[in-house]
C-alpha cells in the first residue's frame, strides 16, 4: 500500500529520494528549497539506506560532487534555487559532455541577481537551452503538484540512467512550498555494488583485470573527436526528442484556443480553462511535462483545430518561443506571465486569454 | 670485461617501467616534473596492488591526461574542483583509494575553496599537488605560487605583489587545519628525492585505510616551458629560488 | 464542498502550524488539501501567513487571491486581507492589537479574544489552538474526530502528550467566539 | 670482489632528450646521442657503458620512464 | 590618422580596450584568449593611460571584480572562453539585473564540458537565451574580423553605458586567434572623476551630502518591487530590440536563397556564397551583427523575396531557432554547421545550401 | 530630587544614534548582533568623516540590506564574492574606504577562495566579519563556523565532524597570509567589548589611508533566532561555547 | 559631590523589547515595559530612573540604536 | 592575385613567425592578409601550422583546406597536408627528418634543406628566414625591401640588431632552392 502524508514539495522530493535508493544528496542551503536538505538531514538516512548527505561548502562544490559522484555509477542528486543553479553551469555542462546520469533540483525563484526569493518560472530558457557552454541538453521534468515532485525522482532517475544523461526537475517556489496530500511507494533498496557495475559498466569503479580502464571525461583534444562526441550527443538528444515526450490535456479534444502552461502555471491556467468554460469558451489546457524534450509535434498538431494559443508562464516570455517554433506560425501565440515572484490569478489569465487571443 | 648482453638480462633487472604505466607517450614536454610524480604514483598502485580499488582525479592543467598514462580509473575534474569530485567518489565509495593530482594553478587559486573545504572536512582521500609555480597547460601565465620577481605571460617583468599578490603557501595553510592528518612538500629533481616522495606517496595512500583524515603530498616542481629553461636549468633555479620559499619536508604527520 | 481561507498574523503566532493542522484534518477528513504559506522573506520578523484549502474536488491552483474565510491575527493582516474576503465570506479576527476594527458591511465578521483567552488559560502556546477552534464551531467541514487525528499527524511523536491541552483550546475557541455583525 | 657493474637500456623512441638522467647520473655514463629519434630529439644513451653501475638514479629522474636498469650482483660479476 | 597594424584578434581587443579609454580589465587564463591579459600585462596600460588589469584567482572573482568596478560607474571589461564564461552565469545575472554597463568578451571554444579548445559558436544560446537565471539580456555582439574585434570594444561600452546593460562580445577561436591588418583610432582619455559622476548619477562613487545613497543592487524582496524592476528592463530590452539592431547583406538584393550566419561562420559563408554565385545561384548572406537585439523584423522581410534560408554556424543549430522565429514558417529554415572546433569549408557550405534548401 | 526633564536636555547629550544611520527600523530579529555593528560602522564614518568618500560592500546573508540602514553608498554583492567586488572597486577606486560586511556563511564557506585571495592580494580594505556560526539568513543552517555539537537545521543532531568537517578558524588562516596587515576578533555582547570593536573597527578603517594590506575585523555574533535562544540566553551560550574555540584578541597587528 | 545622573530616553516604537540592554544596565535602572509597542514587542523603559547615572553601556549594546542617553555634569547636581 | 600558403612543421620550428613575417610583408605591399595558426592543444610540443593568406582583395575565410603553397617541415605534416595542395600548386619541403617524400605529381615540389643550412650557417634561429627565403624566391609576391620591412615590424624593438643576420638567411635559402619536379 502507499503511504499517504501532508507534505512540502521541498520535503517531499527528499523523502522521495531516500525512498527511491538515491546513493547522494549534495547541496548547500538557498531559499526556496532549503527543507530539501534539512528534511535529509533530519531523516538521517545514512542510517537506514545508507544514503550520504553531505551540505557542500557551494554550489560550484556542490555540482562537482555530483559529478564524482555520478561517475561512480551511483545515483546522486542535488536541488538548489535560480542563483544557485547559474553557479552550477559549468559543472552541468562537464556532466552533460561527460555522459553522466544525474539529477538536479531547481526550486525556481525570481531573477536576475539576487531578485526575489518568491516563485518563478524564469529559469526556462537556462534549463532547456543550456545555461551553460557547449551543445548539450538536460532531459527537464515540470512537476506541477507535490506528487509530481514525488513521482519525477524516480522518472528523472530512470530517464538519466537510460540516456546516461543529467536530468533536472524544474519547479519553482509553489511547488516547494505548498503542502498537498502525497502517496509514496515502499523503500526500494539501494543498487547493490554489482548491480551498479552491471548496470553501468561504462562507470569508475576500480578497475579489475577483466576491463579497460574507465575514464570519465568531457576532454576531446582534438577537433575531430570533439565532433564525433557531438554528433553522438546530438543523436542521443533526437532519440529523446523522439521517444520521451511527455505531456497532458485538459478539455483540449473539442478546444477551439489552447493554453500552454507548465509547473505550478498549468494548475492556474487549468482553473482558468474552468472558468473560461464556465463563460462558454472553449479552451483546453495542454501542459508540457517534458520541457526537454518539448512537444513540439504535439503542440504543432493543434495548429489545425485551435484558433490560438496563450502561453502562460511566471516570465517574460520564454516557453512561448518554443511553442511558436511548434506551430510555425500557422495560429497566433501570446504569451502571458506575471513577473519577480508575482503569480497570476486565475482570472488574470482567463481575461488574458480574452485580450489577446480572442479578442485580439 | 663483462659484455653489456650479460648484463641486460632479465634476472639482472633492477628498474622498470612500472606496468601500472601505459605505454602511451607522455604529451608532456621534455624534462617534466610531471612524468616522474605519474611514475612513483604508478608504482605505489602496483606495490600496493590497488590497481582494480583505486579511482584518480585528475583537473585541468598539463595531467588533465594523466588518464592516458596510469592504467586505473579515472575522472577528469573540471579546473580547480577535483576535491570537491573527490569527496563525492570517497564518499559514496569509502572501500576506494581516492586522489586527486592537481596543478598549483588549479589547487590554489580557481580550486582554493574546494581544497580548503575538502581538508576542512578532513575527507579521506589523497591529494598529489604539483606545484610549478605557473599555468603550464595555458602557456606559462602567472600562478598564485609564481614566487616574486619570477617572470610569467601574464608579468612579463616580474611578479609584483602590490599588483599581483604575493605567492601563497597554501600547503602551509592546509596543514593546520584539523582534517589533514599527513602534509608534506617533496620534489623529484634529484634520486634522493624521488625516492623521498615515493614514500611520502606511499604513507598518503596509505593513509586512506586508517581514515585518518586528508593527507597531502606537494611535489615542488618544474615546468620548463613555462619558465623558458631547459629541464636541467629549470632544476637549478627550482632548488635556487623555490627551495627556500617552499621549504622542503614534513609540515604534519598525525 | 471547498472551502477557501487564509491564516495571517505575525510570525511566531503559529500560524503555519494552524495552517497544517487544519488541512491535516481535511486530509483525515478524505479530502483534497493545499496549505501555501507566505514564505521567505530570507530576512527575519515580519508577518506570515498560509492559504488553506479544502475541497472535496481537485485543487487547481494553491495561490489565491479571494478567500471564503480569513482568520486574521494583527493589524497588518487586516489591513491587507480584509478587503481579500468574497462577498458572504467570513473573517475571524482577535482583537489584541487590532487598532482598525473590519468594517465591510458584506462579510461575516467574529471575533475571538484568543490573546486574552491564552494567557487566561495560561498557555500561550495553544493561542493559535484557540483560534482553530473558534473557526471550526463556525464552519463545520471536518469532524472532530479527524482535527485531532490531524493534530497528531501534524505533531511530531515526542509532542504528542500536548494533545490533550490542545483539544482543550479548540474546544475552548469554540466557546469564546463572538459575533460582530452577520450578513444574512 | 669486483665493481657493481650495470647497464641500462633507453627506449630511444620514447626518449625526450631532456637530460635529466645524464645529470642524475653519478658515474657519467650517460650521453645524449647526436642524431634525433623519430620525434627529433637527440636521445639518451650510454656513451661509457663501462661506468654504470646500475643505480637506477637516472631511471628514477626519467620523466618519461624509457630507461630500464639492469644490476650483476657483485658476486657474479668477475 | 589611424594607425595600421597586423595583429591576433586577442591582441587587438586589448589593445582597442586601452585605446578607448577603459578603466579596468579583470581576467583569468583560459585558451583561446590568454592573449588578452598578455598583451594588456605587456603593454602596462597602469603606466600610460592608468587602467588597471588585473588577473583574478578565477573566473567567479573576475565577474564579481567587474560587478564592484562597474558599479563604479567606470569601463570594466573581462575575457573568457566557455568554461569560464559558464562559470560567471551567478555573477552575470546579478549586473544584469543591478543594470551595470560593463563588455565581457567570449572567445568561444568546442564543448560541452572542458570540451576542445578549437573554435566553436555553441554559447549562442547562452549569450543570447540567458545563461544565468532570470529574465534579462545581454546586448550580444558578434564580431568576424580583427578590426571588428577593436571596433565593437568602443561599441560595446557605448550601448552598455547608453542603457546600463552588459554587453557581451562574443567571438571565438577564429577571430580571438587569427592575424589581420587592423587599424586603431588614436588614444581616448578615460573618463574623469567628474565626467563620471555626471554621466553616471547612479554609481557608487561615495556619497555627498547633495544626493540620497547611491545603492547598487538586485535584490528586491517583495515580489511587487521585483516585479516592477523585471518591467522595467523588459521595456528597456524592447527598447533595444526596436533601436539597436545591426547586420550586414552581402549580395541579397536579388537572392533567391539566403544564408544567415555570424561571426566566423558568416566569413565562411561569403565566400561559399560566391562559389554558389559563380554556380549562378542566386544565394545572398544575412549577416547578424547583434544576436541581441537579432534582426527578427529584418530577416523576416525577406520571407517574400526568397525561397529557402540556410543558417551557417559552428554548433548544432542555435540561432536557426531565431531565424525560424522570425520567418514564422513562411520560408523554409535549415541548418548547417560542424561542430567541436570543425570548421567548415565554403565548398562544404554552398554543398549544403544546394542539399538541404535548394535539392531539399 | 532631580527631574527626568532637567536630565533630558541637549546639553546633557551624551549618546545618540549616529547620524549615518539613517531612520529605517532594521529589519533584524530582536537581539541581533548585526544591528550592533552596524551603529559601530556609522559612529566610525562619522567620526573620520568619510561619509562621502566610503563604499560598503554587503553580500548576501541577514545583512544584505544594510544599505537600508548606513547612509553611504553601497554594493550589494553575491553570495561570498564581497572581496572580489571590493577588489573591484578599490582598484579602480584607490581613494575611496572600501568595506565588506560579511557573515561566516559568505567568507568561510562559498567565499572562501574570493576571501583568502583578496587578503593574499593585500587589497587594501577592510572585511568586517560577523561569525555568527550559523545562516541566519535561510533560517539557521550550519555554517562553516558551527561549533562541533551545536545544533543547526542541517545538522538537528548537532555537528559531527565525521560528516560535517570541523568549525573553520579562517580568521586564523588569514591572519598568515602576507597581504593582511591587522586581524583582529571582538565581540558586541557587552558595553566593554562594544568599544573594543569600534577601536578595532577604527583602526582597520584608517589602515587604509597607510595601505599597509587588508585589515579584518572578527565580530563573534549572536544569531539567536537560528540558535533558538533568547538574545540574553543567546550572549551567555556566546560566551561559553563561542569564546573558548574562537578566542578574542588582536591575532595580527602589523 | 553628588553622585553622577543620568536619563535615557527609548524610541520605544524602535525597540524590539530584546532585553540586551537591560543586562548591560549596571545600574538596573531598565525594565522592559508589560505593554507592548506597535509592533507587539515589550518595549524598554527605565523602570528605576533614579538609578541611571547615563553611563551609556544600553545605548552601546542596543542593536536598534532606540537609545539616547544624557548625563548630568555631576558639578550641575545638586 | 591571391596566394593562400600554409607553412606546417613541429613547434620550436618557427613556424607561426615565418608566417607572421610574411604576412607583414604583405601588409607592407599594401595587400589583403590573414594569418590563422593552428593553436593549443592545450598541451606541449606536437605540431605546429599557420595558414597565411595574401590577396588583393578582401579576405573571405582565413580557414582553408587547400592551398596553392605547401610549406611542410617534418614527416607529421607531409602526411597531413600534400593532399592539401592545389592541383598546379607548390609544395616546399625540407628534408629533414623526412622518410616518406612527396609524391604527387599533378603539383610542383621543391626542396629546401634549411635544416642543414642553418647548421652550416652557424645559426639555428634562422631556419625559418631561409625556408621563408627559398619560397619568396620561388613565388614574387612581396618585394624583398616589403619583406624587410614586415621584418623589423615583426621582431620587437629589442632584437632588431638581428635584422641583418636574417637578411642573409632569406637571401641563403633563395639561393639552395632544388626544383624536385614540375608540372608543366
Ligand atoms: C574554468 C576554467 N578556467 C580556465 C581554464 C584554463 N586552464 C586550463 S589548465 C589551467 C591552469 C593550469 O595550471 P596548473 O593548475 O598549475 O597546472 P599545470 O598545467 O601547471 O600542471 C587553466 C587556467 C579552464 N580549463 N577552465
Ligand atoms: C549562490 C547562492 N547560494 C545560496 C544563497 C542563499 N543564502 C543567502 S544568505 C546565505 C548564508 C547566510 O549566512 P551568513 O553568510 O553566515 O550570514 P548571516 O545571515 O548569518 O548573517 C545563503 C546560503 C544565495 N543567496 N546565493
Ligand atoms: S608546460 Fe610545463 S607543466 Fe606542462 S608539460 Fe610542459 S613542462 Fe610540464
Ligand atoms: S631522462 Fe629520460 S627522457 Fe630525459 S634524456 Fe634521459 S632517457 Fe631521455
Ligand atoms: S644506472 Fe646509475 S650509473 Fe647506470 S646510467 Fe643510470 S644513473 Fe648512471
Ligand atoms: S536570523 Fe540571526 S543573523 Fe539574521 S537577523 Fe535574525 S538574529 Fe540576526
Ligand atoms: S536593547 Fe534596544 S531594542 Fe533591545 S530592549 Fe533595549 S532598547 Fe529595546
Ligand atoms: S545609561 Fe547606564 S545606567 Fe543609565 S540606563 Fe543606560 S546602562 Fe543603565
Ligand atoms: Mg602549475
Ligand atoms: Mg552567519
Amino acid at each position: 500500500m502507499r503511504e499517504l502524508k501532508l507534505m512540502k514539495g521541498n520535503e517531499a522530493i527528499a523523502e522521495a529520494a531516500i525512498r527511491y535508493g538515491v546513493d547522494g544528496y549534495f547541496g548547500y542551503p538557498i531559499t526556496p528549497q532549503s527543507e530539501v536538505m534539512e528534511t535529509l538531514m533530519a531523516m538521517r538516512p545514512w542510517e537506514t539506506t545508507g544514503m550520504v548527505v553531505l551540505q557542500a561548502e557551494s554550489e560550484v562544490a556542490s555540482i562537482n560532487m555530483l559529478y564524482g559522484g555520478a561517475g561512480s555509477g551511483k545515483r546522486v542528486m542535488t536541488s538548489s534555487s535560480s542563483p544557485g543553479i547559474s553557479l552550477m553551469q559549468e559543472g552541468i555542462s562537464y556532466i552533460a559532455g561527460a555522459e553522466l546520469p544525474c539529477v538536479i533540483v531547481n526550486v525556481v525563484r525570481g531573477g536576475p541577481g539576487l531578485g526575489t526569493i518568491q516563485p518563478s518560472q524564469s529559469d526556462y530558457f537556462q534549463a532547456v537551452k543550456g545555461g551553460g557552454h557547449g551543445d548539450y541538453k538536460l532531459i527537464v521534468l515540470a512537476p506541477s503538484s507535490v506528487q509530481e515532485m514525488v513521482d519525477f525522482v524516480g522518472l528523472a532517475f530512470d530517464l538519466a540512467f537510460k540516456y546516461r544523461n543529467p536530468a533536472m526537475i524544474l519547479s519553482d517556489g509553489v511547488i516547494g512550498q505548498m503542502m498537498e496530500k502525497v502517496e509514496f511507494d515502499e523503500y526500494k533498496p539501494r543498487w547493490t555494488r554489482e548491480e551498479i557495475i552491471a548496470k553501468n559498466p561504462w562507470a569508475a569503479t576500480g578497475k579489475p583485470p577483466t576491463r579497460e580502464r574507465n575514464i570519465i571525461t568531457s576532454l576531446h583534444l582534438q577537433a575531430v573527436d570533439q565532433e564525433k562526441q557531438n554528433i553522438k550527443l546530438q543523436a542521443k538528444y533526437k532519440e529523446i526528442q523522439e521517444k520521451e515526450v511527455r505531456y497532458e490535456t485538459y478539455l483540449c479534444d473539442d478546444a477551439e484556443y489552447l493554453i500552454v502552461a507548465f509547473g505550478s502555471s498549468a494548475r492556474i491556467s487549468k482553473k482558468s480553462v474552468e472558468i473560461a468554460r464556465e463563460k462558454g469558451i472553449k479552451v483546453g489546457l495542454l501542459r508540457p511535462i517534458t520541457l526537454f524534450p518539448f512537444p513540439y509535434k504535439e503542440i504543432g498538431a493543434y495548429t489545425d483545430q485551435v484558433k490560438g494559443i496563450l502561453t502562460v508562464e511566471m516570465n517574460a516570455g520564454q516557453m512561448v518561443e518554443d511553442v511558436r517554433l511548434a506551430v510555425e506560425g500557422k495560429v497566433k501565440v501570446e504569451h502571458y506571465g506575471r513577473m519577480g515572484g508575482m503569480i497570476s490569478s486565475p482570472d488574470e489569465v482567463e481575461n488574458a486569454l480574452e485580450e489577446l487571443i480572442i479578442g485580439g | 670485461m663483462i659484455d653489456i648482453k650479460d648484463i641486460v638480462k632479465p634476472e639482472n633487472l633492477v628498474f622498470k617501467k612500472s606496468r601500472v604505466l601505459t605505454d602511451n607517450p607522455m604529451h608532456y614536454c621534455p624534462g617534466c616534473s610531471h612524468g616522474v610524480v605519474h611514475n612513483l604514483i604508478a608504482e605505489i598502485i602496483e606495490e600496493m596492488d590497488i590497481q582494480d580499488n583505486v579511482i584518480g582525479v585528475a583537473p585541468v592543467g598539463c595531467s588533465v591526461l594523466a588518464y592516458n598514462y596510469i592504467d586505473i580509473d579515472w575522472h577528469e575534474a573540471a579546473h580547480g574542483r577535483a576535491p570537491a569530485l573527490a569527496t563525492g567518489i570517497k564518499r559514496l565509495m569509502p572501500e576506494k583509494f581516492v586522489f586527486t593530482y592537481q596543478g598549483d594553478g588549479d589547487l590554489a587559486a580557481i580550486g582554493t575553496a574546494e581544497t580548503i573545504h575538502a581538508c576542512n572536512r578532513g575527507e579521506n582521500i589523497t591529494i598529489v599537488f604539483i606545484n610549478n609555480g605557473i599555468y603550464g597547460m595555458t602557456g606559462g601565465q602567472m600562478a598564485p605560487t609564481t614566487l616574486e620577481g619570477m617572470v610569467a605571460s601574464t608579468c612579463p617583468s616580474g611578479r609584483e605583489h602590490a599588483r599581483d599578490g604575493y605567492p601563497i603557501k597554501i600547503t602551509e595553510l592546509l596543514a593546520q587545519l584539523p582534517g589533514t592528518c599527513y602534509v608534506t612538500r617533496q620534489a623529484v629533481h634529484t634520486a634522493g628525492s624521488v625516492r623521498k616522495t615515493k614514500k611520502a606517496l606511499r604513507k598518503a595512500f596509505e593513509n586512506q585505510t586508517r581514515n585518518r583524515g586528508t593527507s597531502i603530498v606537494e611535489v615542488v616542481s618544474t615546468c620548463n616551458s613555462g619558465w623558458k629553461m631547459s629541464p636541467v636549468k629549470a632544476n637549478d633555479w627550482m632548488v635556487e629560488n623555490m627551495f627556500p620559499f617552499y621549504p622542503l619536508g614534513d609540515l604534519k604527520d598525525e | 464542498m471547498k472551502e477557501e481561507i487564509i491564516i495571517a498574523g505575525f510570525g511566531g503566532q503559529g500560524v503555519l502550524s494552524m495552517g497544517k493542522i487544519l488541512a491535516y484534518s481535511g486530509v483525515m477528513q478524505g479530502m483534497e488539501v493545499s496549505w501555501m504559506p507566505s514564505y521567505g522573506p530570507e530576512m527575519r520578523g515580519g508577518t506570515a501567513n498560509v492559504t488553506v484549502i479544502l475541497s472535496d474536488e481537485p485543487i487547481s491552483s494553491p495561490i489565491l487571491h479571494e478567500f471564503d474565510t480569513a482568520i486574521i491575527l494583527n493589524q497588518q493582516s487586516m489591513d491587507k486581507f480584509e478587503k481579500a474576503v468574497k462577498p458572504g465570506g467570513t473573517l475571524i479576527y482577535d482583537g489584541n492589537g487590532i487598532t482598525h476594527h473590519p468594517s465591510r458591511k458584506d462579510i461575516n465578521i467574529y471575533r475571538v479574544d484568543a490573546t486574552a483567552e491564552a494567557v487566561k488559560m495560561r498557555s500561550v502556546k495553544t493561542f493559535n489552538m484557540i483560534v482553530l477552534g473558534a473557526y471550526l464551531k463556525l464552519k463545520n467541514i471536518v469532524d472532530m474526530e479527524n482535527v485531532l487525528k490531524g493534530l497528531k499527524k501534524s505533531l511530531p511523536e515526542r509532542h504528542h502528550h500536548l494533545i490533550p491541552m490542545n483539544e482543550k483550546a479548540i474546544l475552548r475557541g469554540g466557546e469564546i467566539i463572538q459575533e460582530i455583525s452577520v450578513v444574512e | 670482489m669486483g665493481k657493481v657493474r650495470g647497464a641500462i637500456v633507453v627506449d630511444t623512441e620514447r626518449c625526450k632528450g631532456c637530460g635529466l638522467c645524464v645529470v642524475a647520473c653519478p658515474t657519467d655514463t650517460i650521453v645524449l646521442a647526436d642524431e634525433v629519434n623519430g620525434k627529433g630529439y637527440h636521445y639518451a644513451k650510454m656513451g661509457n657503458p663501462e661506468a654504470c653501475n646500475g643505480c637506477t638514479n637516472c631511471a628514477m629522474v626519467c620523466p618519461d620512464s624509457c630507461i630500464t636498469v639492469y644490476r650483476l650482483k657483485p658476486e657474479k660479476s668477475k
